[in-house]
């Protein structure tokens, strides 16, 4: 389930585990208490009720705790999302096209495939433009997305951190065959990126036989 | 008691405050539902400044002053035929609301006019000279349509009310210890006059 | 919130009501004027607090608010506030770079 | 249960039996009624009509998941099941289940009055809802088929389509205005129609979350009213408004759907929580823990929640800005939800339980509901936001909150207010199996969403890659489970009011006023002026302990 494909993966992953972890521990808490309560205080065994009207200090308890906690969360959450903003500058750039409904890269020396290929380990910059509706773009191995629209100009970044293939989802409801649109990042050796990036034509994109071998 | 004995005693009282009350809470939805609109402008304005100002060059100010003219008039009559109502002096009072109905429809033939020469110059939605234009005029004529025109909408519903208040004067339904409808209808009338109020600098006066 | 139940009529004169007509008119040739004159980014909020002088006159006296409860003074201020923070909160996200 | 204390006085005939207008009998007296419970009555009947299409639709969409690839329906047909499913349930289901129904046939009762302020626009909005959603549901049998936007509208897909957009958009403006009017007559009546002695302090749990729900709903309902009507403008007069081919925003478009439609998820659960918060003391026999932090906590929620709506778009590029303002509402407006859920428990500590079946179905309110809050609280965090964004994960989360929430809140105020409204119980014994049913089939159906939505299965995915099956299998296997429990229970129900035993006053032991008048009520309400000396949850005659609090 935690699989760290990129330098966003460990991160946002903690922040689940700490928050459900949390939120695990109230929720077993509100359950126990709600069956012991109906239990011990059944009619059966208890039937005359206790009248309490309330208690301030309890009140203050249950206000204050959950709000430093949730500011915790935030803060978290925030610091998380603050790295996925920080775009390093020496970031290679890749044009990224969606259209109902297919993904197009287009690489700086404009080289377009429709399937993303990057060296291991190097930050890419998706400039994320769309053609006619909204997409979102979507690595879930990499706990990326953002959405993709027509006339704003949405970027995201990433690190990859294992080499592989992973899969590229289109987020955003885009119409008939949205569940289609999926594409394939491949995270290659950097010898094997600089190699396939000089030999590919622009025409030639994907090309099996070399998908093949990086994958190997 | 029996639910006779119980109507006597807890009276279903007429409840003219209850009635402004809660026309009070509808003219809050008009309110938000033109501040939709608003909300719209505020934001492309603020994307297209210059191409706001370059378009609003083309309306005309004298058209809109006059239209601002007539609406702040039949405003006054509308408020000034509920005092005459309050003081019993019916035919005053119809004849005020006769008056801000003929405001309403200067307003209208006004709007009537502006619309079909900014037509006849080829502006509207759709039309290839607009969409020609920069994306902000683009934007900034959509606007104008749809809040100009919904606005008069709100003028048109106005003048059915007050059309209808005067159908209930004549059958006696309305009289002078019993107004609230003409109240509340007024009230209407003066949330058009409002929202024309922000719309007349925000579409004309941009200079 | 005391809200009493009986029903009071408040009966406003002609003649305020034309004072406040010509007051009205006043603010509306003020708006034009001025509107004319550049005076940048200010111009915008100049003609925007005509606009509110304006409206805060048309509701008090044209609308009566003046003479409502305060149960409708509440109401109205609630209505204005969410319209401020619907804009307002909106432009969280235009006026910052995006 | 008290059902001694129950001395058969004059029975004057009920609701049921006399007409408001001249139509003695007949569906000409109930239609053209103006009388609140019959009007409540109708809104019970047209939305479990519109529910039970609805459900059906989920059930299409789920058999059709249960494998990848196509299994019952093309793909178009999917994504029109899915737009119709969200748009019934959301406008015809939960937003008036509560409010419409139990609001306007109790709300009147328990503050003391005969009526709504305003009765004939009280039938108006009925009249309005019914119309608009046979809108929604009649567009499906135009050619074209009916929108296939989802019930988002998402702009520009929604002016691109091809299908019938503008029946669902004017369905939804109307439906948005039925929704209005009944927000505007109960703030006015909760203002002018309460008895003369019940103080603000007075009034029950259930009339304070009316009251907040209603002041959203008047004052955020026409932001959605306006926004879709520009799509709908824009789609069919070509006016650039959000289209970004004409230079539109079509973020500033889901600002816009968003502003209202954050808010309306408090509309839809907070009336949930004010039936939570009538029905544990009743069934603890206790005094409610807390009862001004409740009431105020209501409005609390629907102030900040009409200050989080930017949440929904944190993919959208907003400005770090508005993510990080957003982020943080989001974690304040959690605040007043929990301390309603500590003030339950608390209410139960101490008290008398008897595992009724209302009280069952709040139980299970509550579970679900704290897991629809804390998923949240996941979803309020910004980098985990990204990455759980329109996956499953957020459609689990807001089933759990809807559906676990607010309609398993709708399920419990039938229990409990059902046998009040037609005079008669229903099966206790098959009650308690169908909430058992409910609940395990409910949980079958959602918690693998979660799952799968956090290893990346998107949303609206009529196709899914092979990994994610196992999941959609389950996932599909629980909402038969759930749709054999939903059959027993509203046989039960149905079965109950028709031919079960005749009950008595106050089956449950209440102490609102509700519980106080004839059953099914008569006409006016009340044969007297009722008396009102002490708050809504009085039990002093149960409890004889008393503890003071510091």
């Amino acid at each position: 389930m935690f699989t760290s494909a990129s330098n966003f993966s460990n991160n946002v992953d903690a922040v689940f585990l700490y928050i459900a972890g949390l939120s695990f521990i109230v929720l077993i808490g509100i359950i126990v208490a709600m069956i012991y309560f109906v239990i011990r205080y059944s009619r059966k065994r208890n039937p005359v009720p206790t009248h309490i009207e309330e208690n301030l200090t309890l009140e203050i308890l249950w206000t204050t705790i959950p709000l430093v906690l949730f500011i915790s969360m935030f803060y978290f959450g925030w610091v998380g999302y603050k790295d996925m903003r920080a775009i390093p500058s020496d970031a290679m750039q890749i044009k990224v096209t969606a259209r109902m409904w297919q993904w197009t890269f287009e690489y700086p020396n404009g080289l377009k495939t429709d399937t993303l290929y990057v060296p291991v380990g190097a930050a890419v910059r998706a400039e994320l433009h769309s053609v006619d509706v909204n997409h979102a773009f979507y690595i879930p191995a990499f706990r990326i997305k953002k959405d993709v629209y027509a006339n704003k100009n949405n970027d995201i970044w990433f690190r990859s951190e294992k080499i592989g293939r992973y899969d590229i989802a289109c987020a955003e409801y885009c119409g008939l065959k949205h569940s289609g649109m999926y594409s394939a990042v491949y995270i290659m050796k950097q010898e094997d990126f600089d190699s396939w990036y000089k030999t590919t034509s622009a025409k030639a994109g994907l090309q099996p036989a070399l998908t093949a071998q990086i994958l190997k | 008691m029996s639910s006779t004995e119980y109507a006597a005693a807890y009276p279903a009282h007429r409840d003219d405050y209850g009635s402004r009350m809660g026309m009070w809470l509808f003219l809050f939805t008009e309110l938000i539902l033109f501040g939709g609109l608003f909300i719209v402008y505020a934001v492309y304005r603020y994307m297209h400044q210059q191409e706001f100002h370059m378009a609003a060059q083309e309306l005309n100010t004298t058209i809109g002053l006059t239209n601002t003219i007539a609406l702040l008039t039949s405003s006054m009559t509308a408020a000034m035929s509920i005092t005459a109502m309050q003081k019993g002096n019916v035919r005053f009072s119809k004849g005020l609301i006769w008056i801000t109905i003929g405001f309403a429809f200067v307003f209208m033939v006004n709007k009537f006019f502006e619309w079909s020469a900014k037509i006849q110059h080829g502006i509207f939605p759709g039309s290839k000279d607009l969409l020609a234009k920069p994306n902000g005029e683009i934007l900034y004529f959509g606007l104008y349509y749809v809040m100009t025109g919904l606005h008069t909408l709100h003028v048109i519903i106005g003048v059915i009310f007050f059309l209808f208040i005067l159908r209930q004067i004549k059958q006696g339904k309305i009289h002078s210890t019993r107004y609230v409808r003409l109240e509340n209808s007024a009230l209407y009338w003066h949330l058009v006059d409002l929202i024309w109020i922000f719309l007349f600098p925000l579409f004309y006066l941009i200079h | 919130m005391s809200e009493h139940r009986h029903e009071e009529s408040h009966v406003i004169e002609y003649g305020n009501y034309i004072f406040i007509w010509l007051g009205l008119l006043a603010f509306t040739g003020i708006t034009v004027t001025v509107s004319g004159i550049d005076f940048g980014n200010w111009t915008i909020v100049i003609a925007l607090f005509i606009a509110c002088v304006k409206s805060w006159y048309v509701l008090n006296y044209f609308m009566h608010m003046k003479y409502e409860d305060k149960v409708f003074k509440l109401f109205i201020v609630t209505a204005l506030v969410t319209f401020i923070i619907f804009l307002g909160f909106t432009f969280w996200d235009y006026s910052f770079v995006r | 249960m008290a059902k001694t204390a129950m001395p058969e006085e004059k029975v004057e005939p009920s609701y049921l039996e006399v007409s408001t207008n001249k139509y003695k009998k007949g569906i000409l007296s109930w239609i053209l009624s103006v009388d609140h419970k019959r009007i409540g009555i109708m809104y019970l009947f047209s939305m479990m009509a519109f529910f039970t299409v609805a459900v059906f639709f989920g059930f299409l969409i789920r058999l059709e998941l249960i494998a990848p690839g196509r299994t019952i329906i093309d793909a178009q047909t999917y994504n029109q099941l899915f737009t119709l499913h969200g748009i019934i349930m959301i406008f015809l289901f939960i937003i008036p289940g509560l409010p419409a129904v139990f609001g306007n046939f109790f709300l009147p009762i328990m503050i003391g009055a005969k009526d709504v302020i305003f009765p004939r626009l009280n039938l108006m909005s009925w009249y309005m809802f019914v119309f608009g959603g046979l809108f929604a549901v009649a567009s499906m049998l135009l050619p074209g088929g009916s929108a296939d936007t989802g019930w988002m509208f998402y702009v520009p897909y929604s002016v691109r389509t091809n299908t019938n957009v503008l029946p669902a958009l004017i369905a939804a403006f109307i439906l948005g205005f039925s929704s209005i009017l009944t927000g505007l007559n109960f703030i006015t009546t909760i203002h002018r129609m309460r008895h003369p002695d019940m103080s603000w302090f007075k009034m029950p749990l259930f009339v304070w979350s009316l009251y907040a729900t209603a002041w959203i709903q008047v004052l955020a309902t026409p932001i959605i009213g306006i926004t879709l009507a520009l799509v709908g403008i824009e789609r069919v007069l070509g006016v650039g408004i959000f289209d970004p081919a004409l230079g539109g925003d079509p973020v500033l478009y889901q600002h816009l759907f968003w502003i209202y439609s954050h808010p309306a998820v408090y509309i839809m659960i907070l009336p949930a929580m004010g039936v939570v918060s009538e029905i544990i003391p009743v069934f603890s026999r206790r005094s409610i823990f807390g009862y001004k932090f409740i009431a105020f906590s209501s409005l609390a929620i629907a102030f900040f929640g009409s200050l989080v709506w930017a949440h929904h778009m944190f993919t959208a590029g907003m400005s770090d800005t508005a993510q990080f303002v957003f982020s943080f509402i989001t974690y304040v407006v959690s605040i007043p939800s929990a301390i309603k859920v500590f003030n339950w428990l608390s209410t139960m500590y101490k008290g008398s339980i008897k595992l009724d079946p209302p009280f069952l179905y709040v139980m299970s309110f509550i579970v679900q509901f704290s897991i629809g809050g804390f998923t949240g609280l996941m979803l309020g965090a910004l980098s985990l936001n990204i990455h759980l964004q329109d996956t499953s994960f957020v459609v689990a989360h807001f089933h759990y909150v809807m559906f676990g929430g607010t309609g398993f809140g709708i399920f419990a105020a039938m229990h409990y207010w059902l046998p009040k409204m037609f005079g008669r119980m229903y099966n206790l014994k098959v009650a308690t199996w169908a909430w058992g049913i409910v609940t395990v089939g409910y949980n079958a159906l959602y918690m693998p969403m979660f799952i799968m939505g956090y290893l990346g299965m998107p949303r609206r995915y009529y196709d899914y890659l092979p990994q994610f099956q196992p999941y959609h299998v389950a996932s599909t296997i629980g909402s038969w489970i759930l749709i054999i429990g939903l059959i027993i229970m509203f046989t039960n129900l149905w079965i109950g009011m028709r031919k079960g035993p005749k009950t008595s006053m106050n089956p449950w032991g209440g102490e609102t006023l509700e519980w106080k008048i004839q059953t099914p009520p008569i006409l006016e309400n009340f044969r007297e002026v009722p008396d009102i000396h002490a708050g809504p949850y009085d039990y002093s005659k149960y409890e004889t302990k008393k503890e003071t609090t510091k």
